[in-house]
């Protein structure tokens, strides 16, 4: 029989280690449908790595891939660090964009140091109110707020699909469900020649850092994290669970909408109702891996942005049907999920006289 | 007491127990014997192991050594399976946790029933198990409505429901882990005559309690751990309650003792107050506190004590009525407005509503002035300042726990309180609520909480002292109000009552009728 | 209003929301059932993917109709195992099992399906299951079309529905099942296992699950589609809130669900003239929130519901 | 020669009808051992411009793919790898150096099953499903009604759009909704209605794909799109060096044989046939030109 034990404070060694052995287990498992598909295993590992890391041009490709994940990541990881179950993340990070496109598009105009911030803001603004529905819904009403913001999903994208075949359709765009193209002066800056690496990474790593503090150093994060571990105590010590809840939604919210800023406004250049394939589902995934932790939020994301570019790649080098990255993405979840176990418990096989002697 | 039970079979024993949780020796070298009709009580310190020990005889954890053998019916005496809640079952061992392990939402035959019955069975034999209880509830004197939902249960009920899960699996050892923590003195007697009865009838009885008085009344035997170790295994009529209390903590326990005192002028006033619905309701309440003294309130659990200690923490609106403290008004005051203006208040479920488990000692130290200047700046948390503040209470309460930095969760009953003590009354408070202060905690920790709230008093704060425990209202209180049904009465100087008097007033008689 | 009391009287009309309704059903029963033992489930969009590829995949191969269903149900009692040992015995966290395992069994039936038919530009089809044309009940007037011109496994959703009920209210199973949800230091005292009942449960309820998958290949078209469960899964998952808990309650809620949608369906095509086509495909999702709304006060949580146990640890 | 390196990047599954055909072409071309051909399917958006980007690093020769979401992007690429010849679906016209174009301009065929179904329908009403309200698939639906009005003035229609490409259970419930409303003819956009057809007993008109043997005696007629005079004329340019960046869209015309227009003579009128063959000679001769109308359908009634 198994036996879990929790333990103390985690040696780095032992974080690295165990990871290592996930990445390991996770390249293993993947070996299996490798296998199956015909393919010659480790040729296809190596193209992996090669198609995420073999070039500057795939390196910034799995940048560009990661960002709105990290954003999306601390989404969910501040939202979940209040209780607040947020898995409407998809639907803020189209609210985003499409607001961000409203303002970008034409209805103002200036230099970009006016026109950035605005479509930023705008952005952020909009992910922000969708998340205000469900969490005043929550607070005044007690209405779950993980079916709300996962039904919300379906209405904004359905939402955004209207305003591109109606009032924002791009006229010159033949009749196809996109928006005007963003303002050049509103589009954020790409941080390479003819890469498409842009600023929404920079604006996900500040997002990341700023919220590492805001979590860890103020007030405010203290309050977030008193709600989130126990609402009534919190309520009983005079904290505002109710203004507390609602700003961790603003911000949860806020900050998926910038995911959606930077597909359009620093990748895209326009609005189209597919931006995101499931980004807002996947910064569930990387904020667990990273265990709500904002700064672990980047590291979950790189992880998840390699895996899945060189994955992607890897099958098209060797013409293997594509639905193997994300299978193998799955996989390598799967068993890094099951590696923390290994950082959070002891793991005893009672009986084992040896293992008895070591858990002590 | 019988003689009959001293020389009755062994039933159970256990031999050798060790249990650590990594460094910490939670049980060393335990071994105990229980024979047939036997009430033995286990006494402790909190934290003392007696759960943990309790644990491992049913199954819950497994011991690092030594073992548990249990009488077979005729079988003599043979090990346990470790480790396994299924085979203590088997073995006719009952338990009755701390923490009640109830479904609430089954009814209470349900309850009694899980796990009774074949998982692959069509359908629950609900007629002759209903047939059975009744006889059983006949016999022992455990009524409860076994229809009802256990949501809709009161403790006591709950309590009993407990006991019958396990004498319908025809316990023939039961164990009940802190049973009258969070029972009235009614329902703690009639839990002991049953008991009793029980124990007559060859039930071998194992019983946790803090409260020597109860120990003295209804046990044949004590066993007392210290440190996870048995420090002392004799028959009750050897004991003292001074004995006992100087075994569990290992010296001697000094008693509280109020001294009369000199009540000053009205401070802090409710006037007509209603709040809330259904069962819990506040009802017209009216109440006037005056510095310097503490106001006992009386009342068998569930009669608004509840509501009473929501709305004096400003976690509950009021639909009527006023609230004053000095003369100004806190009648819509939120939990923020109330702490600032210097009520100091003490949870009655302090792991629900006192402490964030997951948060540091410090952390929950700083909680309720965590925006005040001394622990922020700008909005940024000085931390260095709320560690220097933690030591500083950690020393002054004398809260056990590995350092400032370590979890709240991990922290006893007791020691939990003491950083709710310390929070609330460091800032000097004009009043202090204390709801079921000393509920769960042993002789020690307990007149430590009573000293601290005398000492409050003394230096002119106003306690609201909200107990099930009469002796501790009748030690500690300079006047004695009574709730019932919502309702408070008018408050008498507890001089004037006895308990048999303040016990016909909980049940619902008038003052004169009880006169 | 005459026109929309007109499409509401036909018998069509309920014909279709039983249908629509009917992966739902499945679906949500599934969801309620984990979710009563204390367990989410969102690996239900995977399961629906996986449930619908598998069966259908089984048929195509040679197995018979039902054979196909029993295929569905295994798989999704696989990928149920997956979910419940990450999160039962392992505690881990529901909502990130629950997502890696959509993820992880729909890249697997998607592969599987694209690695065994490298060669389809239209998707091979298998002899789906008939409307039942039950004698003397299908001619009724009105209920007979409404109700009796199903295919087989709509009778099965129903049927599943009293037996979920009978088994949860009525059988030892069903009230351990409550307990565990509830409380399970509960049932561990009373000497079941706390592990296996989970285990059990969420295995059995994704089987139920992929059913749902298994009706969308197999009953309601043919053959299997990339994409063809559409967010299905997460609509059980707010209908199971929706429910209360409760297997009656389900049924009410798939049903107005599917009656939405063929009301949807039906009103597009009416007034689709003025309104864009979003509005009609946003109702289903709106009014779900809306009635979510009306009913959140009365809402019951399974209180142990993404709490995991671990023995001997409080 | 060597074979050339031809990969195609498609934003759906192929299984998708208007990706099948691309799908089927390039398969042939590769049977006949002039390409190698290699594709990734259900390329998310975002990932569109690294694998048009990898393909060429890959050193293909023929890039064939759907730019319609990706227009700029996939410009923007091509003009990077001026040594590789791109061939996109698009909205839009060819780019220099190297990026041709191409549509499913198969809106010819679509007005003669029109006019069949029109002179066929006896409840003077036809539903019709579509996935999503894109020109390319609004195109050939006005087409269709306008083939239909020309030849029956009384002739209703039901529009409803499904919004998505893969839901055959979804487009089947809007078919039975329109035969409950009196459709006796479907125009069948995506899989899913010809069944609900075939289920009710009434007709179907195909789209881009043939599925007559599917379904026997539903489908009244068909406009169906062939891509072989598009791809085997990229593939020819590319092989001899004279790849230019054109419209490749009218190949789609029924002219070259890019599209074609079939009818089961069984099932329709005589004379609606024999108009429908006429009006074909006269668009095969120029004579006649089908609209272009990109704009969402509506119901009208
Ligand atoms: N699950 C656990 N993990 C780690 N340590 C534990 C655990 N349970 C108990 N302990 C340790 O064992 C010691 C004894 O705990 P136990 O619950 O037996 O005390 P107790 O005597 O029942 O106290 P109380 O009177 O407060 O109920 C504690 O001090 C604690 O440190
Ligand atoms: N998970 C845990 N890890 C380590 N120690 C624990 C854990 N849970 C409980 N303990 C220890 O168990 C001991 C007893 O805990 P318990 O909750 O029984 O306290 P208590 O005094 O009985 O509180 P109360 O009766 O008010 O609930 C404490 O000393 C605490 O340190
Ligand atoms: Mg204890
Ligand atoms: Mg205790």
């Amino acid at each position: 029989m198994i036996r879990f034990e929790p333990r103390g404070p985690v040696p780095v060694s032992r974080i690295l280690a165990v990871s290592v052995a996930a990445a390991v287990a996770a390249l293993i498992l993947a070996a299996i449908p490798m296998a199956f598909a015909g393919l010659s295993v480790f040729e296809a590992y190596g193209l992996m790595i090669k198609g995420a890391f073999g070039s500057f041009f795939s390196f910034t490709e799995m940048l560009t891939r990661a960002a709105p994940l990290i954003l999306t990541g601390l989404a969910a990881a501040v939202a979940f660090r209040a209780k607040l179950w947020n898995i409407g993340a998809e639907g803020q990070l189209y609210a985003g964009a499409l607001a961000s496109v409203a303002v970008g598009t034409g209805a103002i105009s200036g230099p970009s140091y006016i026109l950035i911030p605005a479509v930023v803001l705008a952005g952020a603004l909009a992910g922000g109110l969708v998340m205000l529905g469900p969490t005043l819904l929550k607070t005044r009403l007690g209405v779950d707020e993980v079916v709300t913001t996962l039904l919300l999903n379906f209405v904004i994208l359905l939402f955004v699909q209207m305003m591109l075949e109606g009032p924002m359709q791009d006229p010159m765009g033949m009749g196809w469900p996109q928006s005007e193209p963003i303002l050049d002066e509103a589009a954020l800056p790409k941080l390479a020649d003819r890469m498409r690496i842009h600023w929404g990474l920079i604006i996900a790593l500040v997002a990341s850092l700023g919220t590492y503090f805001l979590l860890k150093r103020t007030v405010w994060g203290f309050e977030v994290r008193a709600v989130g571990e126990n609402a009534a105590a919190a309520r009983h010590a005079g904290i505002p669970v109710t203004a507390t809840l609602v700003r961790v939604g603003l911000l949860s919210g806020a900050l998926a909408g910038l995911a959606g800023v930077g597909e359009v406004a620093g990748l895209k250049g326009y609005l189209t109702a597919d931006i995101s394939p499931g980004f807002g589902y996947f910064g569930i995934v990387v904020a667990m891996l990273a265990g709500l932790s904002p700064i672990g939020v980047v590291i979950a994301a790189l992880f998840i942005a390699s895996i899945f570019v060189g994955a992607d790649s890897m099958s098209r080098a060797t013409g293997v049907s594509n639905y193997l990255a994300n299978l193998i993405v799955a996989m390598a979840l799967l068993c890094v999920l099951v590696s923390g176990l290994f950082l959070r418990f002891r793991i005893r096989f009672v009986g084992s006289p040896a293992a008895k002697e070591t858990s002590r | 007491m019988t003689g009959s039970a001293r020389d009755a079979k062994v039933v159970l024993r256990l031999e050798g127990i060790t249990k650590r949780f990594g460094a910490l020796t939670a049980n060393g070298e335990v071994s105990l014997d229980l024979k047939q009709g036997e009430i033995l009580a286990l006494l402790g310190e909190n934290g003392a192991g007696k759960t943990t020990l309790m644990n491992i005889l049913f199954g819950h954890y497994v011991a690092d050594e030594g073992r548990v053998l249990v009488d077979r019916n005729g079988g003599g005496l043979l090990e346990l399976e470790p480790g396994s809640p299924h085979a203590a079952l088997e073995a006719g061992i009952g338990m009755v946790h701390q923490h009640f392990a109830l479904a609430e939402n089954l009814s209470a035959l349900d309850n009694i029933l899980l796990g009774t019955e074949k998982l692959a069975a069509l359908t629950s034999a609900h007629a002759p198990a209903r047939r059975k209880l009744e006889a059983l509830m006949a016999h022992s004197g455990l009524n409860v409505p076994l229809d009802a939902r256990i949501s809709r249960l009161s403790v006591g009920e709950k309590q009993r429901v407990e006991i019958l899960k396990a004498l319908y699996r025809d316990a023939r050892v039961l164990v009940l882990d802190e049973p009258t923590a969070v029972l009235t003195p009614q329902e703690s007697e009639t839990l002991f005559r049953t008991l009793k009865t029980l124990a007559e009838g060859g039930l071998g009885i194992i019983f946790i309690s803090h409260k020597l008085a109860e120990v003295m009344a209804s046990s044949h035997r004590v066993a007392v751990l210290r440190g996870g170790c048995k420090v002392a295994d004799l028959s009750t009529a050897e004991c003292s309650q001074r004995k006992l209390a100087e075994l569990m903590v290992g010296h001697e326990i000094v008693e509280t003792i109020r001294t009369t005192g000199t009540p000053g002028g009205s401070l802090f006033v409710l006037k007509g107050v209603s709040a809330g619905e259904g069962r819990d309701a506040l009802h017209d309440v009216d109440l006037d506190l005056k510095s310097g003294e503490i106001l006992g309130i009386a009342g068998v659990s569930g009669n608004g004590q509840t509501m009473l200690a929501r709305v004096i923490s400003g976690l509950e609106p009021l639909s009527a009525g006023t609230v004053m403290l000095d003369g100004r008004s806190l009648t819509h005051a939120s939990a923020r407005k109330m702490i600032d203006s210097g009520l100091a208040r003490i949870p009655e479920d302090r792991h629900h509503d006192g402490i964030v488990g997951a948060m540091s000692v410090s952390e929950n130290l700083a909680i309720e002035a965590i925006r005040k200047p001394e622990n922020q700046r700008f909005g940024l948390l000085r931390f260095s300042a709320m560690r220097e503040r933690a030591r500083k209470l950690i020393e002054a309460y004398d809260i056990r726990c590995q350092s400032e930095d370590s979890p709240a969760r991990l922290l006893s009953g007791g020691n939990i309180q003491k950083i709710v003590l310390a929070r609330t009354l460091e800032t000097v408070p004009k009043v202090v609520l204390a709801a079921q202060p000393s509920r769960g905690l042993d002789v020690g920790a307990t007149s430590e909480v009573h000293r601290r709230l005398l000492a409050a008093r003394s230096r002119g704060a106003g306690v609201i002292l909200i107990s099930e425990d009469l002796d501790e209202l009748m030690r500690l209180s300079d006047r004695i109000a009574v709730i019932h049904r919502g309702r408070l009465s008018a408050a008498e100087p507890a001089e004037t009552l006895d308990r048999s008097a303040l016990g016909l007033r909980m049940a619902g008689h008038s003052g004169e009728e009880a006169a | 209003m005459i026109e929309i009391l007109d499409i509401l009287l036909t018998a069509n009309f309920w014909a279709a929301a039983l249908r629509i309704a009917t992966p739902l059903i499945f679906g949500v029963i599934g969801a309620l059932v984990c979710e009563r033992a204390g367990v989410l489930n969102l690996g239900i969009e995977g399961i629906f993917t996986a449930g619908a590829m598998a069966g259908w995949m089984a048929v195509w191969l040679g197995a018979g109709l039902w054979g196909g269903v029993l295929v569905a149900a295994l798989a999704g009692a696989f990928f149920g195992l997956i979910h419940a040992i990450l999160t039962v015995p392992l505690g881990l966290s529901q909502h990130v099992s629950g997502i890696g395992v959509t993820l992880f069994a729909t890249s697997l039936s998607y592969f599987i399906y694209r690695t065994a038919l490298p060669d389809v530009s239209s998707p091979p089809r298998i002899e789906a299951f008939q409307p039942l044309d039950i004698p003397v009940l299908s001619d009724l007037p009105f209920i007979g079309p409404a109700l009796f011109q199903q295919t087989p496994l709509t009778f099965l959703a129903l049927f599943l529905v009293v037996a979920t009920a009978y088994m949860l209210y009525r059988t030892p199973l069903g009230l351990a099942i409550q307990a565990v949800g509830d409380n399970p230091a509960a049932v561990e005292s009373q000497g079941l296992s706390v592990y296996a009942l989970r285990i059990g449960t969420v295995v059995a309820g994704s089987a139920i699950m992929a059913l749902g998958g298994a009706f969308l290949t197999m009953s309601a078209f043919d053959a299997f589609f990339f994409g063809m469960v559409n967010g299905r899964g997460w609509i059980c998952i707010a209908l199971t809130v929706f429910a209360s808990w409760r297997p009656g309650k389900a049924l009410i809620g798939a049903l107005l669900f599917g009656a939405f949608d063929a009301f949807q369906v039906r009103l597009q095509t009416e007034v689709g003239t003025f309104i864009p086509g979003q509005v009609f495909l946003m109702m289903p999702y709106l009014l779900s929130i809306a009635a979510l709304i009306v009913v959140a006060r009365r809402a019951d949580y399974p209180r142990a519901l993404l709490v995991p146990y671990f023995r001997g640890q409080r | 020669a060597d074979p050339i390196k031809v990969a195609a990047i498609y934003t759906v599954p192929v299984e998708q009808q208007w990706v099948s055909r691309i799908d089927k072409a390039l398969k042939a071309a590769q049977e006949r051992g002039e390409i190698t051909y290699t594709f990734s399917e259900n390329v998310a958006n975002t990932d569109y411009e690294r694998v048009m980007r990898e393909y060429a690093e890959q050193g293909m020769d023929l890039v064939v793919g759907e730019a319609f979401a990706v227009e700029r992007a996939a410009r923007k690429v091509a003009a990077e790898y001026p040594d590789t010849a791109f061939l996109m679906g698009s909205s839009f016209g060819p780019a220099q150096p190297n990026f041709a174009v191409f549509d499913n301009w198969i809106h010819e065929p679509s007005y003669l099953s029109g006019m069949i179904a029109g002179a066929t329908t006896k409840s003077n009403v036809i539903g019709m499903v579509g996935g999503y309200a894109i020109p390319e698939v609004n195109r050939l639906m006005n087409a269709f009604m306008e083939g239909a009005t020309s030849v029956n003035p009384d002739v209703k229609f039901l529009v409803t759009f499904i919004n998505s490409w893969y839901d055959p259970p979804k487009a089947k419930e809007s078919a039975f909704a329109m035969i409950d409303k009196g459709a006796d003819i479907l125009y069948a956009e995506r899989f899913g209605v010809s069944d609900a057809a075939k289920e009710k007993g009434i007709l179907a008109i195909g789209n881009v794909i043939d599925t007559a043997d599917d379904y026997p005696g539903t489908i009244l007629s068909s406009a169906l799109w062939h891509m072989e005079p598009t791809i085997d004329r990229a593939i020819a340019a590319v092989a001899d060096g004279s790849f230019e960046p054109a419209d490749y869209g009218p190949y789609s015309f029924m002219s070259y044989g890019g599209g074609s227009f079939v009818v089961d003579e069984s099932l329709a009128p005589a004379e609606a046939v024999a108009a429908a063959r006429e009006k074909e000679q006269e668009i095969l001769e120029g004579l006649f030109r089908v609209n272009v109308n990109d704009t969402e359908p509506k119901s009208t009634m």
